[in-house]
């Protein structure tokens, strides 16, 4: 552990991210204490202060419905963050069930199981997802459910292919040659050969999960008003371009920054973990 | 060195894509997709190409209130029996000539289908008395069955039914990709989505203006942004309707003139009757009265002179039969909400009340965000839902699925109060776009039928003044504006019928008559 | 048979089964649609017995495996039904739309492999100097915003405040030009009408690049990592002893090798971009098949939702395909699987 | 007549995060025209990195700080730029590595990769002189059918061949000095040892001076005239090789020595226990020892 933050201290970049997703990750936990104007991630108005440009009051401008964009940034990045955490709760474990069973279990299990996966991995996700919230109702538990109906593919396809390639190792071999049960062989042989890899995984796909995530809901897909959420914030700006910019472009920034602080530091572990791309 | 080079292949490609116009070319934009058949139009889009593709029996008169000839000549009323005489030598954009079989094929096509505005013409009955004279006997009196005609587009018997097949009697494929009129413009190229082109129709039988643009190019689902940037830079000349008014107000400052049409409907924030706690009187009263009129009215301002809109004084829009004068306006009053609230059966923290918005028009997020922040000060809690258009008419057609709040830009389509409000209150017409309340009340249906039936136009003002009282006694609506739409044009185009009172013609989108326009340059 | 046109069989079948399992899913997806499809293909105004009619003919009466039934013999004629939302049929609406989009796309795929590769390839050269970690900074910040930031961050710079690009569409409405291929690059130099030819270059730049930025990104730290991992290849040093030039070495030793595993992830890019293309038409008012995707998606317009995401993942395939030949051509060992001397 | 390779004094340290650390302290070897000679060690022991030395290759990293004396035919290798190195490299010396499969390219021919090394020479060289020079170099290392050879690629086939293949290529452009680092440590013993005297045939015929890298003293006696014995960046003992294996005076070559019967699998050399005896100062032969 010590080691571990030794070398992302001895690389710039990953320290930088650290510090980022440290830092917003503390604003968006303490959003209600942080931010200037708490009352401004719900039902609110104050049309005497609306679509005003930044300003000592508002350092990112007011909405149109006057709104503090800064504040609501803050509880923005709560739903993104607590989406993305959701999502990477489920989505791993079930791809991890499904690449340990394909990959070891073999023959038309493993057949039926990856061409399925294929068969997830054959849409872009994007697209996948967007087609999902096009049928249900846009609610924040569903957006998560579209996202993670789209990324547990990836991690069955990694898993299955670490898999793979253990089932011909040494000590698979000698556990199966004792007798060991094939559920003992998979979860307590194979698995944590795969754990490294997924791990970092993960990492990395925290920024992407809040890509897409933003992505639906800048389609008018994700969060409804008044829950203040970064992709609808910026769509809703963008009808008002170019005059009012900072209604766009503060939460576009917002997005960019949240995300490569996760990509530095994903990259940081990456080397730390010596998990190849 | 690279970037002058690119500095250069830049300014060339600009100057390559800016040669000068062989023609003139109109543009304008609307947000929803245009419905080229004309049996199926109904909002403003396909209003806009069914007035100019197509003409109608009559047309309202411009800057005053009553009806001219137009494709007829004159008409005779006998009971409920109308007989007009066509006009002499029109020819189809096709080169058929017209006769009453056309007029007749017309509503007879409108009625089969049944989309559209078709309810007009429920229980019409046509008749070709001969070539040049048309009948239509109607089973019950309809006082505006007139001023409905500007709803029945005339099409081209002849060349649909060379289009029709089995399976497509009426030619909806056809109809709905290439115009068949009589109207001064005809269809070039429709693309749903993406624009519908119109060329000046030479052989059109009224004289179209010499300054009129030769070719018309509506585009649809331009996203704000692109329409106030394509208008500044010169590249697009009219707006619709639902830019935002910050857009508008930008757009003005910037020298674009606004065009405004007014006095046919209003915002209309719908409330589902039958759903609890609205099925309560005195709950639909609590919020009534919290809703903030004053901060809507402002909310639509876009410039010193020009607003979105106008203070509400009740059910009816004011300059119609049975509205109120423009001193009552409507105003918050939040001891009266408090009170209805305390006669009210619900708790505030118990009414979780849908508020719904249609997607296609941002304003509306505004208005259900101030609702929120008004009915919250109540203790009300309540939940916005987006709906796109399409969802939303679907949504309605059961109560149980109709929101408790759904925010509705309504126009008379004939310019008569009839056709505003019997499709909204009258108990026989529930689950539509413009009925979500799904109100059931005797006294309304009373005073609805009375006035599409009273004779004179005393008997009309007083059963709407009536039905206007009842209206704000039972309140499924709360009646938040009444609308003037206004649009944004570059200084390229004059619209004397969306910039003249005396030559407005009191009918949504008729307005948009190209003819009439002027290119200035 | 050769081992490529083998291998090109074998994907074509795996690909059609695919195919079929992926209109099974959307099939699905579209059939937990809440509310009543012929409701909304109706409007408002419909009646009980038109409601009726359409319920019929779109066979939503039928059991679920009957009406895939209905839907796979459709496909099959290579009818994907009418869309509720343009009333055309949606084959129409794909072909009008669609090339836009691939046109988008591949100008996108283009300037990411242009420019990914040899940032990627620089970076490697110069590993652990300043030019790697500038490339590796670059290219984190490329992938770390949605495309529909980079469309509204170019758009601001290059068409609002420095106005160099238009900001909407293809070509200017003056153009009248025949459809052809539908790729207006290519019917206006078929017309023969230049300017019209630099307009709709003019038109695809900014919105290819606002696609094309995070797949640089990718593009760039991919070509990198395995052109790293080649530069520890005997081979690799092996070049260094015969004292061939670093530039030399980068171009020719050591990039062939590192290009062959970057290739299938960069299909998968190309594949994104068909998704990111949904953000970037938006923006850009770009008539493309994803924004028809988008209006009909928001419209639950079902045969337009099903063709659109079907229509997708052909293409997508097709690209793989694409893909796995190129990966053959250029790898000796797919393309010579047997031994010629031992 | 000044010899092809003289190293005198060469320090080698390099940067890493706790500091300098010194891999060389100060080695000197000298080549003779037409002289084999092998530098034996253990992996670590420095070998490999002075015959990188030699080629210039570590002179282009940043990490590594080099003292001391290289003298490739007369020229200081320190003194020359990166440019001048490189055009020694392929022209005038050569090298062969442990592994002929992977270390040919992949994802070309054996033709082409041939043409690339000639070019070196000759950068003008066309496909046809190219590949009637390769047809001819490939002959004298007994490759029955040339022109298919030229048409394969490396993993098409056998190590042996390739590495057959890689002398071929090393010798092609008549290199002064050869470099050979580990050879067919990654064969089969009874190829190694065929393609190694094949090798020695060869320098034998073209005069060409060799360093040769080993851990294994077995390989090196078949072929060496000259012996370094290298532990931990020392020369622990020199001579002729006939002289050393006679008569094995340090106590390190003696450990290497014994373990030789034990390491003619070609796997990881079993190293020789750790002993302070190994530390004691250079022992060398004189050249009519032997």
């Amino acid at each position: 552990m010590i080691r571990a933050f030794r070398i992302l201290a001895a690389n710039p970049l990953s320290l930088i991210g650290f510090i980022l997703v440290v830092l917003i990750v503390f604003a968006a936990v303490f959003a209600p204490w942080i931010a200037p104007y708490p009352t401004h991630n719900g039902a609110v108005v104050d049309f005497l202060n609306n679509n005003r440009p930044p300003s000592a009051q508002n350092w990112m401008g007011t909405d149109l419905v006057g709104r503090d964009i800064f504040s609501r940034i803050l509880y923005a990045y709560q739903i993104s963050l607590g989406l993305g955490l959701v999502v990477l709760a489920i989505a791993p474990p079930v791809g991890t069930i499904v690449g340990l069973l394909a990959g070891y279990m073999g023959g038309w299990v493993e057949t039926i199981l990856m061409r399925l996966v294929d068969v997830f991995l054959s849409i872009p996700p994007l697209v996948l997802a967007i087609a999902m919230m096009g049928v249900l109702e846009p609610t924040l538990t569903n957006a998560m459910l579209a996202v993670t109906v789209m990324w547990w593919p990836w991690y069955a396809r990694l898993v299955y292919s670490i898999a793979r390639s253990e089932r011909e190792e040494g000590y698979v071999l000698a556990a199966e040659v004792i007798g060991a049960s094939s559920f003992h062989i998979a979860f307590r042989e194979i698995l944590p050969n795969c754990l490294p890899a997924i791990l970092t995984k993960m990492t990395l796909d925290m920024g992407f999960v809040i890509i897409i995530a933003s992505s639906l809901s800048f389609l008018g897909l994700g969060v409804q008003p008044p829950t203040p959420d970064l992709g609808s914030m910026v769509a809703e700006g963008a009808r008002y371009l170019p005059d009012s910019w900072w209604l766009t472009v503060f939460p576009g920034l917002a997005i960019l920054l949240v995300v490569f602080g996760f990509n530095l530091l994903g990259d940081g572990l990456r080397e730390i973990l010596g998990v190849d791309e | 060195m690279k970037r002058t080079l690119l500095a250069a292949a830049l300014l060339a490609a600009t100057a390559l894509t800016a040669p000068a116009y062989a023609q003139s070319v109109l543009r304008l934009d609307e947000v929803a997709v245009g419905e080229l058949d004309p049996a199926k139009a109904s909002d403003y889009a396909d209003s806009i190409l069914m007035f100019n593709v197509y003409d109608t029996l009559v047309i309202p008169t411009q800057g005053g209130p009553g009806h001219d000839p137009h494709l007829a000549t004159s008409w005779e009323v006998d009971g409920a029996t109308y007989t007009f005489t066509l006009r002499d030598g029109v020819t189809f954009q096709s080169g058929n000539p017209l006769t009453a079989a056309d007029v007749v094929y017309s509503i007879e096509r409108m009625q089969a289908l049944g989309q559209g505005l078709s309810y007009l013409f429920g229980g019409v009955t046509a008749e070709a008395v001969d070539d040049m004279t048309v009948s239509f006997t109607l089973d019950a009196p309809y006082a505006p069955f007139v001023a409905s005609l500007v709803r029945l587009p005339i099409v081209d018997s002849v060349l649909v039914q060379e289009n029709a097949t089995a399976d497509d009697e009426w030619g909806e494929t056809f109809l709905s990709a290439n115009g068949a009129g009589t109207g001064a413009y005809s269809v070039t190229s429709h693309n749903p989505q993406e624009e519908t082109v119109m060329a000046k129709n030479d052989g059109y039988f009224l004289e179209i203006n010499e300054a009129a643009p030769d070719q018309v190019r509506l585009r649809y689902g331009l996203e704000a942004a692109t329409v106030r940037t394509l208008i500044a830079q010169g590249e697009h000349d009219i707006s619709s309707q639902w830019l935002p008014p910050e857009v508008m107000q930008a757009l003005a400052n910037g020298g674009a003139q606004l065009l405004t049409e007014s006095g046919t409907g209003g915002f209309y924030v719908k409330l589902n009757t039958t759903k609890p706690p609205l099925d309560d009187v005195n709950c639909r009263l609590a919020i009534t009265n919290a809703f903030d009129y004053g901060t809507a009215i402002q909310m639509l301002a876009i410039t010193d002179d020009v607003s979105g809109g106008s203070p509400s004084t009740g059910a009816i829009p004011v300059g119609m039969f049975g509205s109120n004068p423009p001193s009552d306006a409507l105003a918050r009053d939040m001891d009266a909400a408090r009170a209805y609230l305390a006669e009210c059966g619900t708790a505030p923290g118990d009414f979780n009340l849908e508020i719904s918005w249609i997607a296609e028009v941002p304003l509306e997020e505004r208005l259900a965000l101030l609702m929120q922040a008004n009915f919250a000060e109540l203790g009300i809690s309540s939940s916005i839902e987006t709906l796109p258009w399409a969802l939303f008419t679907e949504r309605v057609a059961s109560p149980e699925n109709t929101p408790h709040i759904s925010q509705i830009f309504v126009n008379a389509v004939t310019g008569d109060p009839d056709t505003l409000l019997y499709g909204m209150y009258h108990s026989s017409t529930p689950g539509t776009w413009q009925s979500p309340e799904y109100l059931n009340d005797p006294e309304v249906d009373a005073a609805l039928d009375a006035g599409r039936q009273a004779a004179t136009d005393e008997a009309r003002e007083a059963a709407y003044s009536a039905l206007n009282d009842r209206l704000m006694e039972i309140a499924p609506t709360i009646y938040g504006f009444d609308r003037q739409s206004v649009f944004a044009a570059s200084d390229r185009v004059s619209v004397p019928a969306l910039s003249d009172p005396a030559m407005a013609f009191g009918l949504d989108g008729m307005g948009f008559s190209f003819r009439l326009m002027e290119m200035t340059e | 048979m050769s081992p490529v046109l083998r291998l090109l069989l074998r994907r074509l079948g795996i690909s059609f089964v695919v195919l079929i399992g992926v209109s099974m899913l959307i099939f699905a997806i579209a059939r937990i649609i809440p509310g009543d499809p012929a409701r909304i293909a109706l409007g408002p105004n419909a009646t009980a017995e038109q409601v009726e009619r359409i319920r019929a003919e779109m066979h939503l009466d039928e059991p679920i495996p009957v009406q895939y039934g209905f839907f796979l013999r459709d496909l099959a004629r290579g009818d994907l039904g009418t869309s509720l939302y343009t009333n055309r049929p949606v084959t129409t609406d794909i072909a009008q739309f669609l090339p836009a989009t691939l046109e988008l796309v591949f100008l996108a795929g283009l300037i990411m492999v242009a420019v990914g590769l040899p940032l990627g390839i620089l970076a490697a050269r110069y590993r652990g100097r300043w030019p790697d970690h500038l490339v590796r900074v670059l290219s984190l910040l490329t992938v770390s915003a949605p495309s529909f930031v980079w469309a509204v961050i170019l758009m601001l710079i290059f068409a609002y405040y420095l106005p160099f690009f238009p900001i909407a569409g293809r070509i200017k409405d003056i153009y009248e030009i025949e459809r052809v291929t539908g790729f207006m690059t290519i019917d206006t130099a078929l017309a023969g009408n230049w300017p019209a030819f630099w307009n709709a270059w003019h038109h695809l730049v900014l919105p290819a690049v606002a696609l094309s930025l995070s797949g640089i990104g990718q593009a760039a730290r991919l070509t990198r990592a395995n052109m790293v991992e080649t530069y520890e290849k005997p081979y690799i040093e092996m070049a260094q002893a015969y004292g061939f030039f670093p530039s030399r070495i980068a171009r020719t030793y050591a990039f062939k090798p590192s290009i062959i595993p970057s290739l299938t992830i960069i299909g998968l890019d190309f594949a994104a971009m068909l998704g990111n293309a949904f953000l970037v038409e938006a923006v850009f008012a770009w008539p493309g098949l994803s924004r028809y995707g988008v209006a009909v998606i928001l419209r639950k317009d079902l045969n337009a939702i099903m063709g659109t995401v079907l229509i997708i993942a052909l293409t997508f395939l097709i690209v793989n395909i694409i893909v796995d030949l190129l990966i053959a051509f250029l790898n000796p060992r797919i393309r010579h699987s047997t031994r010629a001397a031992s | 007549m000044s010899p092809v390779l003289d190293i005198r004094d060469l320090h080698l340290s390099f940067k890493g995060y706790g500091g300098l650390s010194e891999v060389l302290h100060g080695i000197s070897l000298r080549i003779e025209q037409g002289q084999k000679v092998a530098l034996v060690g253990e992996s670590g022991s420095g070998k490999s990195v002075t015959a990188r030395i030699v080629l210039g290759l570590l002179q282009e990293t940043r990490t590594a700080r080099i003292r001391g004396a290289v003298e490739f035919d007369g020229r200081d290798i320190g003194a020359m730029s990166a440019r001048q190195r490189a055009a020694l490299r392929g022209t005038e010396m050569s090298m062969i590595f442990q592994d002929p499969t992977s270390s040919l390219n992949p994802t070309f021919t054996i033709g082409r990769q041939f043409r690339e090394v000639l070019g070196r020479r000759d950068p003008g060289i066309g496909r046809a002189a190219s590949d009637a020079r390769a047809t001819q170099m490939l002959a004298e290392v007994s490759i029955p059918d040339p022109a298919r050879v030229l048409a394969a690629y490396p993993f098409q086939l056998s190590g042996g061949m390739n590495q057959r293949v890689m002398i071929a290529m090393a010798l092609a452009n008549r290199p002064k000095l050869l470099l050979a680092d580990e050879p067919g440590t990654a064969l089969d013993v009874s190829v190694q040892a065929q393609t190694l005297h094949l090798m020695r045939e060869l320098v034998d015929d073209h005069g060409t001076s060799v360093l040769f890298i080993s851990h294994n003293l077995g390989v090196v006696r078949e072929f060496a005239d000259r012996l370094y014995v290298i532990y931990r960046g020392r020369i622990v003992e020199e001579g002729p090789a006939a002289a050393i294996f006679a008569d094995p005076r340090h106590a390190y070559t003696r450990a290497l020595m014994d373990a030789v019967p034990r390491i003619t699998g070609g796997g990881l050399p079993d190293v020789p226990e750790v002993s302070e005896d190994f530390l004691a100062p250079l022992i060398r032969h004189e050249e009519d020892a032997a």
